[in-house]
């Protein structure tokens, strides 16, 4: 190579292109439009009020926001505006688009519909927030459970299943030893005890993954069901009546304006949830297990070359999910609601499938994705109760069209786990 | 440490692939197996590794028994592998590569990265590697796994290396880097078991050679026997090294490609202004170190490629903005450089895949039907015309050898009426007796008057079949030199230096 | 996830799936052990149930007998009450009353042949359709408009309407196959999200005046269908077995036909078994994944149909899918998602679904106990090996390891 | 245990062969609602007459019919169908087996829209809900302080609006009278907030939550187990908000709610289930449509039990006064029934 140095060369460098992506400013320009149609159409008269505190008890108290509504959204048109001529900017000159500008145009579109929206209304800010969280709650543990399953090599469609589980046990064993703590116990334990079924049909039998995921689900409706309706109601002052967690504020940080309440005045399993995320996000890129966890769901068989048996790692990472997916279950009646009722999640393991996809089968993003539905669930649920002319079939539906355009339009294409679904067969 | 393999036997199902095996690898020597594909050679090496427990027969360490139940105990026992197929986690970085499965880490259970990117640095350094260890493995060139992969070995103090076909991908500079890196090794008391289908290369650097058929040791040679004797002790058959080739029958210029441009989604350009044209009757070789835009060439004269810019005129209509069918249709015959990702279906059968690109329209479809006789019989007549070797035409393509699976792919390509035929890296991993037949058909079709494309990476094998060889550099031409231009000219070239300079330079060496 | 990237058939390397269907296939003896076993669990709730079995355990220790008897009496009682309600009535007199559950049973595996057939081609291409419930809600109302709500003459009337049910489910699952291949978003997400939509859409239809539901009435519910617009039904007035068992049957052998014959089918199959190789041989894979959809969705769209137009044809409400979306899931996935394989499973799925009510009404077991079994038999069929290990049978010969697959990139539609 | 005497005898001969049988709508007989409602209706007949009823449960519509004919071929006397859902399969049954008595709950068996029903043998049990909703939208009205109350659905169905219906109509009647203001939250009449199914999980509770944000003091839940999210969000939220029932006593079913109920707007399914099906037994069975109302006390207004003291006596007495004008037809009360 020596020679080849001192020779010249024909220029080493590769030549880079900028690529112009118009695809932001044109969704931008496309939101913008629909928006506008919304006060030029259907002007709004009236104020709109944000409420900023939840009750007379904060310390720290703001008045309420209140923003003329037909106006406050053609500003807000006339901001997207400008964030879209900005955006079209950066695409002819060749230049990405920035998170500040996306960030900056949700933020009036939302202002813009929100105001629009609650014309005459009272918006309770805080209300909104803790709700999303709440309804984001349980899909954040299924959807934490799934990235754990999938990173290690093993589809777990059984989120549905695992919830449920977990909401029936975290009923039963509550009631009956009296104490939340030992019903959250045993909504990790029978999330294990489902996911343990699905290793050892997938990891052990190489069934194929789905067929047990589904078919779990299936099977844990039954049996929920069918000693809900044996054991659990019949007897229900005993067997379905747990205690549920108090909800303990968090010192100062609760006292933050907005946030602290929503955040820092929940009960220990939503805390948990932060630190579920966190450890798990930590976890997997930062330490030896999630090394390994991950290294078995990419490539199997360079783990094993290596040393690391794949079969233990799925087995105990699957088992790991399971619990985590279960304490999602737990929320439902421990923290939601004093009583287990039939199929009570109600399809969440699905929107928690969902989330997790939609999230790049990473923990911070499959996060925020369940917040965002949870939030366009609740925005829809504070929408209707302040009053929308639009019929509550469509405003139901309001979350599943938000995640339909998010995923169709923002998110795309997205890679899973390279051996997620492969079973590992070795001699 | 001296290692023996005793009467190995290890069965497939009816199959045998290893039978009473004996091999030893003394202390530090470079011992190469040699054998056709599918002789049984990989799987010998993953029962020594541990992947495979075998049927019968004892590995023994220094002459004490060793009961390997995984690669974990045959690591532990100073084993190391550089696989076949590469075990490197994609999506991981080199470092992260390099520690797992025996990490380090600080406080907080938190992986001690800094501590593996400086071991990666170390044995870099050492064998002057030049490995980024922060580097995407997928973002790295073959060549740099390569040695990411022995990075790894060597990271675990192996003592026994094992090297399953590593030369199958690299560049002739590459490759005479690994083998003084091996010889380095060698000399450090390491042994080494070097696996590769190139005869020069195991003429060059082995200490000793053994020679296994059909899951037999069928001999040894010494590093002094000549080609066709290694080549007919592999075989069974005396093999022709050198394709017979007449002079060209020039024709026309049927392909000519002006100013080419591709970019990648990233806005790389990876294919810089390109012009050359083809004749009728002619074999253009592009040749280049791997990476350099061959592939993405080669794709967007097809139509693999979105972002293509320029023209490709194929007797006289524009390829570009064409659908790869489109492409297809206007008798382009194309074997893609990674056969078993983009050429063949490996759960179809051989039939299915010789119609791959042929599923809507005559003559194996009529009326939107698959005619089964049809197909049928024309995977009869090509599997005995490419000689390949199955147990018939419903088989599923997975199942077959390299070489063979290679074949099937050649055998679909060449059975259309063609007015271009472009083959990426058409003998790669491919044993020399089917190199033989393959070269002599790419021969075939450039006699019959087809424009001709081959990349390759081979400078063996651009000499054998080119007419003219054109050498590419970060995305842009180097040069188009006559077929028989030197080894080291080509070289030169490869490594960027303008055709003319580096014929001076290669005059002057 | 895998379903993604590749059918479950066929994902699974091809050396493991040929043994695997070997084994399974040539060893009808497993299915039998497997709906043993998972008849056996079922057992034990049925019995955990029975006001005897719980009465006599009390004194278990005293006088064993009586348990052990209420046990027989109760588990016996209850499959004798299966069998009776979905192959043959033992009780009835004369065949035609006796062979009646057996048409209950086709009845039911109706419905659950189509959808599965849906669910099943998807999976050959590669797609996880988990969308059936909102292509059956979309296909069950435009079948159900056009028969309740227009006026046409005899034979044209049943074929409109089904070719709207069907043509309402294939666009629903069009448009994720439409949006997968133009924005590469994921099917899974899309289709679930499409059941939610299309369950509130057609809630809306049904609660709107002029749309679906019944003129005069307040019920979200819709108007009989016209006689014109009403399957046949096959073997006279005494039996519930309308002509949908017909259409599934077709659409058995035309699912047959595109999937083993038919260069679109070769189409699907090469895509689903490997996107990229398709792609460098000329198949365009985005749209591939639009047809396949559009096509699955047609299937699943005639199980609406059959159930709108077939089986209640009385006026429909909001839960007409009746889970079947997902119970097309397990019925496919049984069936290997092969034509044949999806008919005999959803025959299975038919007779449970026919003898759980039977076994409810006789017995008072509950319906869940039939989805125990259900999925146990899923789940044990799937697992020849756990069979052989329960029964002690010799386990066939050793297994291999799979040569590395590389990362598959993302193909480009 | 100790065991019974060996010789057993088959029930005594006063206990009849008569069986009566009853068939759910989805949700199953532990709804919390009119499945349960209806069903321990036909249990209590059935124990006066010392028989077991079969009881069967449907999981969705494709389930109706085969339910139905599965009690028929056991054989049942009377069969009780509940919800509007069942109509069209139980029309059908009753004509093809005309010799058993069908009961069929909160539907008119008028599938065609003459106003006359399709099958001769089904007695029809409505309730006219809205008439004591009404009661209890008047009461909500006078007890309110905040001069907001609130009411939520399960899902947008007629015998779910109903009850919002006829609240709204008695919030807005006390407003007329009262010359007040008092504002319904979560129902316009038209559309309102809706929880999107019958479970008490977290969207139900959110619902709820986001209703008592605008400051109502009175919250209607009405579906089933939903009413359980709206406590849970009452006390969390720590306000002092009244919670009304619906169907049944919420104060008596569940005493957990004994501190938060106002009251219990009354709709009994168990009650004229009861009826029917003894009258079945005893051979009085008639085919007429029951119409549940406050004046024959298919429907009404629960006891305030806690909330007695709380209340306005005056407001009682008005509510009362109500009550009579509604019975004695001097105000009438709009509801789909019409
Ligand atoms: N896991 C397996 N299951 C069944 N057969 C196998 C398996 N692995 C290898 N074989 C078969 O065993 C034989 C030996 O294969 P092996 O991979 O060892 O060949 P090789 O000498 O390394 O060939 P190549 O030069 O192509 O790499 C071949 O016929 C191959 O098809
Ligand atoms: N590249 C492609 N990838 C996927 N589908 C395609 C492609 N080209 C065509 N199709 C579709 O496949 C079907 C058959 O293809 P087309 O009609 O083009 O081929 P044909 O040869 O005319 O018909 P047939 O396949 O019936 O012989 C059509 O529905 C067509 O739209
Ligand atoms: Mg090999
Ligand atoms: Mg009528």
């Amino acid at each position: 190579m020596t020679a080849a140095a001192e020779a010249p060369l024909v220029s080493d460098a590769k030549r880079h292109v900028a690529v112009t992506s118009w695809k932001a400013p044109a969704i931008f320009a496309l939101f913008t439009v629909l928006f506008a149609l919304l006060p030029l159409f259907g002007p709004r008269d009236g104020v709109s009020t944000f409420r900023l505190v939840a009750d007379a008890s904060a310390v720290i108290r703001l008045p309420d926001l209140v923003l003329p509504s037909n106006p406050t959204a053609w500003v807000c048109v006339v901001l997207m505006a400008a964030a879209t001529v900005a955006a079209a900017a950066r695409a002819r000159a060749h230049r990405p688009q920035p998170l500040w500008l996306i960030t900056a145009y949700v933020v009036f579109l939302l202002l813009g519909f929100l105001a629009w929206a609650s014309a005459g209304g009272t918006l309770p800010m805080i209300g909104l927030l803790s709700g999303a969280l709440a309804l984001a709650t349980p899909l954040i543990f299924g959807a934490l459970g799934g990235v754990i399953g999938e990173r290690v090599g093993v589809v777990n469609i059984a989120i549905e299943a695992q919830l449920l589980a977990g909401a029936f046990s975290a009923a039963l064993v509550g009631s009956l030893t009296g104490t939340p703590w030992l019903g959250l116990v045993a909504a990790m334990l029978s999330g294990l005890l489902v996911s343990l079924v699905l290793a050892v049909f997938a990891v052990t039998y190489f069934v194929n993954q789905i067929i047990v995921g589904v078919v779990l689900n299936v099977l844990v409706i039954g049996l929920t069901t069918f000693f809900y309706g044996t054991l659990l109601n019949p007897n229900s002052d005993t067997l379905n009546s747990p205690e549920l967690f108090p909800r303990i504020a968090v010192p100062l940080l609760s006292e933050i304006p907005v946030i602290g309440p929503v955040l820092f005045d929940q009960t220990v399993v939503v805390y948990l949830m932060y630190a579920v995320v966190f450890v798990v996000w930590f976890g997997l890129y930062r330490t030896r297990w999630g090394l390994r966890l991950r290294a078995v769901g990419e490539h199997p068989q360079a783990a094993d070359t290596v040393g690391i048996s794949v079969i233990a790692t799925r087995y105990a990472n699957v088992m790991l999910a399971g619990a985590i997916a279960g304490m999602g279950g737990a929320f439902y009646t421990l923290v939601s609601n004093p009583q287990f009722g039939r199929e009570m999640t109600a399809g969440a393991g699905f929107i928690a499938l969902a989330a997790l996809i939609f999230g790049k089968w990473d923990p911070i993003r499959a996060t925020l994705a369940a917040l965002l539905f949870g939030f366009a669930t609740n925005l829809q649920g504070v929408l209707s109760v302040i009053g929308s002319p639009v019929p509550s079939q469509f405003m139901l539906m309001l979350p599943y069209v938000v995640t339909l355009f998010a995923v169709a339009g923002l998110v795309g294409r997205s890679r899973p786990p390279a051996a997620s679904g492969q079973p590992y067969i070795k001699s | 440490m001296k290692l023996e393999l005793r009467g190995i036997t290890k069965r497939f199902g009816a199959l045998t692939a290893n039978d009473d095996i004996d091999l030893t690898i003394e202390p530090g020597e470079i011992h190469s197996l040699l054998g056709e594909n599918g002789a049984g050679k990989s799987t010998l090496m993953n029962v020594l590794y541990g992947l495979y427990q075998a049927d019968e027969g004892d590995i023994l360490i220094d002459d004490v028994e060793q009961h390997f139940a995984g690669p974990g105990d045959a690591m532990a026992a100073g084993i190391g592998m550089v696989h076949q197929h590469f075990m490197l986690i994609p999506v991981f970085t080199v470092a992260e590569n390099v520690m797992l499965g025996h990490e380090q880490t600080r406080l907080g259970g938190r992986l001690d990265l800094a501590a593996a990117r400086e071991k990666v640095r170390e044995i870099s350094d050492r064998f002057g590697f030049h490995v980024d260890p922060d580097a995407l493995v997928e973002d790295l060139p073959v060549g740099v796994q390569q040695r990411v992969e022995i990075i790894k070995a060597l990271s675990r103090d192996a003592q026994v290396l094992v090297f399953d076909e590593p030369t199958a991908v690299l560049t002739p500079q590459e490759t005479d880097e690994l083998m003084s890196t091996m010889r380095q090794l060698r000399d450090g008391g390491t042994s080494i078991v070097f696996i590769t289908h190139k005869l020069r290369e195991v003429r060059e650097v082995s200490d000793r050679i053994t020679v296994i058929r059909l899951g037999r040791v069928v001999g040894e040679a010494e590093p002094t026997a000549s080609n066709a004797e290694l080549a007919s002790l592999m075989v069974g058959r005396s093999v022709e090294l050198t394709v017979r080739k007449d002079e060209p029958q020039l024709g026309g210029e049927e392909l000519v490609v002006s100013h080419l441009t591709v970019t990648d989604a990233a806005g790389t350009v990876v294919v810089d202004d390109v012009s050359f044209s083809v004749h009728g009757g002619e074999v253009l070789v592009i040749a280049g170190v791997q990476g350099n835009g061959q592939t993405e060439l080669t794709e967007a004269i097809v139509g693999l490629q979105d972002r293509a810019t320029g023209s490709v005129l194929l007797g006289g209509s524009e390829l570009i903005g064409r659908s790869v069918r489109d492409v297809l249709d206007h008798g382009v015959g194309f074997v893609p450089e990674d056969r078993s990702v983009d050429g063949l279906i490996k759960e179809f059968s051989i039939a299915e895949n010789l119609m791959l690109d042929r599923s809507h329209g005559e003559p194996f479809v009529r009326h939107g039907s698959v005619q089964i006789g049809t197909l049928d019989d024309f995977a009869v007549e090509k599997i005995d015309e490419f000689d390949i070797r199955t147990q018939g035409p419903w088989q599923p393509a997975g199942r077959l050898s390299g070489g063979n699976q290679q074949k099937v792919v050649l055998a679909r390509e060449l059975s259309r009426d063609l007015s271009l035929f472009v083959a990426a890296q058409p003998t790669r991993g491919v044993d020399v007796g089917s190199i033989e037949f393959i070269h002599s058909r790419i021969v075939d079709t450039r006699d019959s008057g087809t424009p001709v494309i081959v990349v390759s990476t081979e400078l063996d094998e651009a000499a054998a079949l080119a007419d003219r060889i054109m050498v590419m550099y970060r995305g842009k031409v180097v040069g188009i030199v006559p077929g028989d231009t030197t080894r080291e000219q080509l070289g030169l070239m490869m490594a960027g230096m303008s055709g003319d300079a580096a014929g001076a330079t290669g005059a002057n060496a | 996830m895998s379903a993604a990237e590749g059918s479950p058939s066929v994902q699974t390397p091809s050396r493991w799936h040929d043994a695997m269907r070997r084994v399974t296939t040539g060893n009808g003896l497993i299915a039998v052990l497997a709906v043993l076993l998972s008849l056996i669990a079922g057992s034990i709730l049925i019995a955990i149930t029975d006001a005897d079995v719980q009465a006599t355990a009390g004194y278990f220790f005293a006088r064993p007998a009586d348990t052990l008897s209420a046990l027989w009496h109760a588990v016996s009682g209850a499959y004798v009450a299966l069998f009776n309600g979905a192959v043959y009535n033992l009780n009835a007199d004369g065949f035609v009353a006796g062979i009646r559950p057996l048409t209950e049973s086709l009845k039911f595996a109706t419905p659950l042949i189509a959808a599965g057939l849906g669910v099943g081609l998807a999976f050959r291409a590669g797609l996880f359709n988990i969308g059936g419930q909102g292509q059956m809600l979309m296909a069950a109302a435009a079948a159900g408009y056009v028969g309740a709500y227009m006026q046409l003459p005899v034979v044209l009337h049943l074929l409109l309407a089904i070719v709207a049910g069907v043509l309402a489910g294939g666009i629903w699952a069009g448009i994720a196959g439409v949006l997968k291949a133009r924005t590469g978003a994921h099917e899974v997400i899309l289709t679930i999200m499409l059941n939610h939509i299309a369950f509130y859409l057609l809630a809306w239809m049904l609660a709107t005046q002029g749309v679906l539901q019944a003129p005069g009435s307040n019920n979200p519910k819709t108007a009989p269908m016209h006689d014109t617009a009403i399957l046949p039904e096959l073997l006279g007035p005494a039996f519930n077995l309308h002509a949908g068992l017909i259409l599934a049957l077709i659409a058995v052998a035309a699912t047959w036909w595109l999937l083993e014959r038919s260069s679109l089918g070769f189409r699907f199959r090469a895509v689903g078994e490997n996107p990229h190789a398709a792609r460098v041989a000329g198949i365009s894979v985005g749209r591939t994944y639009a047809y396949v959809m559009i096509i699955a969705g047609g299937l699943v769209g005639l199980a609406g149909v059959s159930q709108v137009l077939g089986t209640v044809p009385t006026g429909f409400a909001g839960d007409i899918d009746a889970g079947m979306g997902f119970d097309a899931i397990t019925v496919a996935l049984l069936g290997r998602s092969s034509p044949l394989g999806i008919l005999a499973a959803g025959i299975l799925f038919g007779v449970f679904k026919a003898g759980g009510f039977s076994m409810q009404a006789a017995e008072g077991v509950p319906n869940e106990v039939v989805l125990v079994v259900q999925s146990l038999i899923v789940l044990f069929i799937a697992a020849p090996p756990l069979v052989r290990a329960i029964f002690r049978l010799p386990q066939p010969g050793r297994r291999i390891v799979r040569k590395p697959k590389r990362a598959k990139r993302e193909v480009t539609a | 245990g100790a065991a019974p005497e060996e010789t057993e005898e088959s029930g005594d001969g006063a206990a009849s062969d008569f069986l009566p049988c009853i068939v759910s709508d989805f949700g199953g007989f532990d709804d919390k609602s009119f499945n349960q409602l209806s069903k321990e209706g036909v249990e209590k007949a059935a124990d006066e007459l010392g028989v077991t009823a079969k009881e069967v449960e449907s999981n969705a519509e494709t389930d109706y019919a085969p339910n139905l004919e599965n009690l028929v071929a056991q054989g049942c006397n009377t069969i009780a169908s509940v919800g509007f859902n069942l109509s069209a399969a139980t029309v059908d049954v009753a004509n093809a087996n005309p010799d058993i008595d069908y009961i069929l709950i909160d539907d008119a068996a008028d599938n065609d829209f003459d106003g006359e029903k399709d099958a001769e043998a089904i007695k029809p049990l409505l309730y006219d809900t809205a008439q004591a909703a009404f009661l209890a939208g008047y009461l909500a009205a006078g007890y309110s302080e905040a001069d907001k109350v609130g009411t939520f659905g399960g899902e947008e169905f007629p015998t779910v609006t109903i009850f919002m219906d006829g609240f709204t109509q008695g919030v807005d009647y006390y407003n007329e009278e009262n010359s007040a203001d008092v504002e319904v939250v979560g129902w316009d009449g038209e559309t309102g907030s809706f929880t999107g199914g019958f479970d008490a999980n977290p969207a139900a509770k959110t619902v709820a939550q986001n209703i008592i944000d605008q400051g109502v003091d009175v919250l209607l839940p009405v579906g089933g187990p939903i009413y359980q999210s709206a406590l849970q969000a009452i006390k969390e939220s720590g306000e002092d908000i009244a919670l009304i029932g619906t169907d049944s006593d919420l104060f008596e079913k569940d005493p957990d709610t004994q501190d938060y109920v106002l009251t219990s707007i009354l709709k009994s399914m168990d009650l004229s289930a009861y009826e029917a099906v003894m009258a079945s037994a005893n051979g009085e069975f008639d085919t007429e449509a029951y119409i549940g109302t406050l004046e024959n006390e298919g429907v009404g207004l629960a006891d305030l039990h806690n909330f007695s003291d709380k209340v306005d006596a005056e407001l009682v007495a008005e509510v009362d006064e109500l009550e009579q004008a509604i019975i004695s037809g001097d105000l009438t009360v709009e509801s789909y029934l019409e």
